[in-house]
């Protein structure tokens, strides 16, 4: 984990509010596994409001077109608030306050090989974030991942062709029935999880808390490992302030409070206690 | 300009200051809850740098702290219900302290507890302890629905309280810190000091309270949650003038200090050393920073010793 | 949804409250201090659209008022110390009132004094005057050196200035203003309704101090200055939430409102009608701003009458 | 007076921290006296810190090249805190909110012709700022303005070509001697009084409390009515907060505080307690 000064590269407007930052930062890129993310904010007066820095999924690496090592990252940001919208307004040159790479990112491990035959990413809008390094490395581990990307509508399904360059299968559904199928993410999940059984799956997911309550609720039916990435608020993203935390229990049933910054942001869903209020 | 003063201009400022017979290598701590058990931040700034470090509160057994969401933002600001989470002062003895003491600055403990005989029982487990450099008694934080709070309510019962851990800390200096959210701090701060506290923390966070006007829910599961950052800088400075100037024994300025600009305020209203909290979490070096620039404050200013500015502010007549 | 909501959604929201008998034609209104005697920003907004407008503390004969410096910017709030400076109750009379009175507005008047009979000669003469529909007590101004403000640290001396002040203004509603230095709000709040108050406005300023450290003197050539803005606002939240439900007399809300999610806080917290303050200065048409933005709100969630709002946060269990 | 968003037409560096900003607006350009001034901030999110508007004298009538009409304002803003540095690092196009032009300018009146030979306009560094528009004003009038300009150094003499293009004396003093006399405004000012005893003369000034005391104290000595521009900290610019006030003295001793942002800016010398703390 480092704490940089890095400099905007490029700035991408991808629809629905959505933007694709670039920043410059070898040191750091090269730390990065999958799930991991940076906190950003605005080099100004330390003294701007938003105060606090705001947490980022790294989408990707950015490496450098002549020797294709990692030269930075690639951040998907979304414009919903204060701070991100100061984010995504930065030009390049700008530079950015960027803490990481922080936290607890997906297992994919190298015994996983030959065991493991599917993986099933299930994203909702932003929530796509995490899983396109998670597909890269599960490639890398022979492993296929099928995505399930849902959003209200087409505009929402941002970065979609980054996952169809890489050849995998990807199953999108919209509220709106403007793109895919008119459906919820989890209706086609179910159906292939139906149609797959006896393969030895896992699945992964990021979106908003119901949704991830849904996709765990389907892993816990099926029985097949679920890790999700989990959103919070942060105050420091280093463990310290204790603002982050998700309820958890443990395997003796002991409630516990989990610090998203740093025992997540990916956790097993079972540890999660989803009947609890999220942010 | 005399050759002394030129002379000085080449001499390192006397950055050190004493509380309570303990010696800091400069006046500049970071705040319990804001700095986790120091350790987080190790690899971001040089712990060698500040004078001391504040643990997060301690309770004999680990407290489990509040549900979520526990943390808002506010106008520079952001309240906090954490509620007291902690691992417990065992497990922080067995683990983090030796780690801790591998540095060269002063480890304080803040404790916390329901009833007086919490605040006893880790008092005393906690004077037994080397490596801990004095107790910091925190009966000012809001974020609990039971607890130590209600000992900063009327001067009586923080005279009590003080008095009685006073008595189960023999070793190590007691330091009482207050919470703003009161009529008169200096009645307080009288309290402390007639029951033998050491030094003064002024101030612990302001409840506060924000609304999802949507929802029409609290922002935080807790409802309240106590308000810290720049937001609340000019009551701190202001309660810290109050309370300096109605005891003898140090007074440690805290709230919304994020620079070293920041931190001279609080030194010149009379404080003798100051804690930063909200800060660490946008600026993680920024306790290592506000130590270098007091001491190019002093330095550029021909300042020999930074105890000349504490309590140095001139009023109009 | 139904169809009574479909038709309401054309229906324009109900949005005047009622506070002691006198009705507001929306809950949005101008804080003392810091909207003049109103006519300085008619050319500004309209003040026709707001429900009331509480002018500049007025004593019976003008205050000079403190020495310049007298206000400093602080993060996300501002420090006054202006020390009551005004042109007296009978010539905002003889002037003022009667231009205001051309605006369909509520004209409120704080008042302001040294000691209890200042405050009693100003409110009877006030209390004859046409076109002021109710007055509002400033026991809590912190920015003179003596002044009502200690009338604001015990409630016992709150209860007898509120009692006295009542029967001098017999036709006039009380609004007691109170400062948020205290330690309990709520036991101030109970004061001022058990001698008679007819409403609360919760908060006036917080008690703040800056420092310039390059001449090591207090910003404010009072030194002290009181705190506004949206810094203290989550203070406020919290306070106008408890004095609410402290109280059956209506409350209303103040402290660091800037846009009309702001005010929705505070109408949720507990508040029957709100006043702007510090974000005039820097936005001269909020106060209209906020007014329509509360209609709008209504409209789009189908909320009939804005007094469905008051109070209604639901904490979690 | 008007509350305008304005757009930024060009911001032009001038050295020494100053800045010259242009923003377009025919409205409230028109309504100009000298000496007024205008209320800024960066139209952002309203929260954003600074909150206060920050004030600045109307340097200025930028004209349309076309029409020679009123079109926009030119403001002298030298960066030296928080405020004013947001403001400098505007781009053309950028958007601010402009209340004005507020308060009481210097007073040059029709019968002042003929009766008034001389005018000296004495400026300290970012004083510069309302005497420009002065100085045009008094030539209309056919009263001949000296300008004495003072500044710590070279650098800090801003815009003063504009004052040569008019044809008027200018007499330079900088305390390092890097232009014109090593010397404080106040010492040729003396000079040219005493050498010019006699001619019916007005003195106008901004710049340094200091500055305009000595100012002052030479009118008083001579007999010279004097006006200087006043600065003070300011809450709202409209005379509600009454925070901006100068301790005064009316003709019978009496002490009044003045509103800097109605009464004033500038005032006449003599109403003014100069035994006062400036902000
Ligand atoms: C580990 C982690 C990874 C994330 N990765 C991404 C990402 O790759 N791309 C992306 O666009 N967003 C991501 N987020 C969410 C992002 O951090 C928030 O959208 C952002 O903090 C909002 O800041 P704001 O100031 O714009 O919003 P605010 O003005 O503070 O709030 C606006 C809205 O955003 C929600 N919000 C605020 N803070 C958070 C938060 N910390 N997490 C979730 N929601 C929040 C609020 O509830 C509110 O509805 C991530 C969050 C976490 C915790
Ligand atoms: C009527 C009037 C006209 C002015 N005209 C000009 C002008 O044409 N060009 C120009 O560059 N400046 C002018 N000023 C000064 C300008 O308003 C201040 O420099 C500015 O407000 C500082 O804001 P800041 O946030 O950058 O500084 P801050 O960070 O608030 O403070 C930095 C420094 O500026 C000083 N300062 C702060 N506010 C004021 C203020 N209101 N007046 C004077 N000094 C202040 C402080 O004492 C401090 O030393 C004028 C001021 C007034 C009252
Ligand atoms: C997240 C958080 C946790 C805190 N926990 C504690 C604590 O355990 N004990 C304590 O005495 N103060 C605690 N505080 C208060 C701080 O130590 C400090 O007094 C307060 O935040 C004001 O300083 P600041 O404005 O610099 O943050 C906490 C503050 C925050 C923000
Ligand atoms: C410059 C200034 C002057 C004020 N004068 C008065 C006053 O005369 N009487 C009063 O009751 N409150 C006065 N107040 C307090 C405000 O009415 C209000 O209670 C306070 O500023 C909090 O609201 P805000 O944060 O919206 O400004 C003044 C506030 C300011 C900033
Ligand atoms: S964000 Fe501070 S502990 Fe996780
Ligand atoms: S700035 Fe508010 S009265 Fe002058």
């Amino acid at each position: 984990m480092l704490d940089k000064k890095v400099k905007v590269k490029a700035i991408r407007e991808l629809g629905a509010d959505n933007y694709l930052l670039t920043v410059n930062t070898p040191e750091q890129a090269r730390l990065v596994r999958p799930g991991q993310f940076v906190m950003l904010k605005c080099v100004e007066d330390l003294a701007e409001n938003p105060l606090l820095r705001r947490p980022f999924t790294i989408f990707d690496i950015h490496r450098s077109s002549r020797s294709g090592k990692p030269a930075g990252l690639d951040l998907l940001i979304k414009d919903v608030g204060v701070g991100t919208r100061k984010l995504v307004q930065t030009r390049p040159g700008q530079l950015l306050d960027c803490l990481g790479p922080q936290g607890h990112g997906f297992q994919v491990a190298a015994e996983m090989r030959n065991r493991v035959q599917l993986a099933y990413l299930v994203a909702g809008g932003v929530g796509i974030a995490p899983l396109f390094l998670l597909a890269q490395s599960l490639l890398t581990h022979g492993i296929r991942p099928v995505l399930f990307y849902g959003g209200a509508s087409a505009a929402d399904l941002v970065l979609r062709e980054n996952f169809e360059r890489l050849g995998i299968e990807c199953v999108y559904t919209t509220e709106d029935g403007s793109f895919g199928e008119r459906a919820l993410v989890t209706q086609p999940l179910a159906q292939y999880i139906r149609s797959y059984r006896g393969k030895n799956i896992r699945m992964y997911g990021c979106g908003p808390w119901g949704m991830m309550k849904a996709v765990h609720l389907l892993s816990i039916e099926n029985d097949i490992q679920c890790e999700v990435s989990l959103e919070a608020r942060m105050g420091c993203s280093l463990g310290a302030c204790l603002g982050c935390v998700v309820q958890t229990r443990d395997s003796r049933g002991e409630e516990q409070y989990l610090r998203v910054c740093q025992d997540g942001p990916v956790m097993n869903s079972r540890l999660i206690n989803w009947n609890t209020v999220p942010l | 300009m005399t050759k002394e003063s030129d002379k000085a201009s080449f001499k390192a400022p006397h950055m050190a200051v004493d509380i309570a017979g303990v010696r800091f290598k400069n006046p500049v701590m970071t705040a319990s809850g804001t700095f986790g058990y120091g350790l987080e931040f190790s690899n971001l700034m040089d712990l060698n740098s500040i004078g001391g470090i504040v643990v997060k509160g301690l309770s004999t057994a680990p407290i489990k702290g509040n549900p979520p969401p526990r943390v808002y933002e506010t106008p520079s600001g952001m309240l906090n219900a954490i509620g007291w989470q902690n691992i417990g002062a065992t497990e922080f003895v067995a683990r983090k302290l030796p780690v801790l003491m591998n540095y060269d600055t002063n480890v304080i403990v803040n404790i916390v507890g329901f009833e007086l005989d919490d605040y006893l029982e880790v008092t005393r487990f906690l004077n037994d302890c080397p490596g801990i450099k004095a107790l910091e008694l925190n009966i000012s934080c809001p974020n609990v629905k039971k607890g130590g709070f209600h000992f900063n309510k009327d001067p009586k019962d923080t005279y009590t309280i003080t008095a009685e851990t006073k008595k189960a800390s023999p070793r190590l200096p007691l330091w009482v810190k207050l919470s703003p959210n009161v009529t008169d701090i200096a009645e307080f701060a009288k309290a402390c000091e007639d029951a033998g506290a050491d030094a003064l923390s002024v101030i612990n966070t302001f409840v506060g309270m924000a609304i999802d006007v949507e929802k029409r829910r609290p922002r935080l599961r807790f409802m309240t949650g106590g308000l810290s950052g720049p937001a609340i800088r000019p009551i701190a400075v202001r309660m810290v003038y109050e309370a300096s100037r109605a005891v003898k024994i140090p007074v440690i300025g805290i709230g919304g200090i994020a620079s070293t600009e920041d931190a001279l305020e609080f030194l010149i209203a009379g404080a003798r050393a100051v804690q930063v909290g909200t800060a660490n979490f946008y600026q993680p070096d920024i306790s290592q920073r506000i130590a270098l620039g007091l001491q190019e404050y002093c330095r550029l200013r021909h300042i020999e010793d930074i105890n000349e500015l504490v309590g140095s502010l001139q009023p109009y007549e």
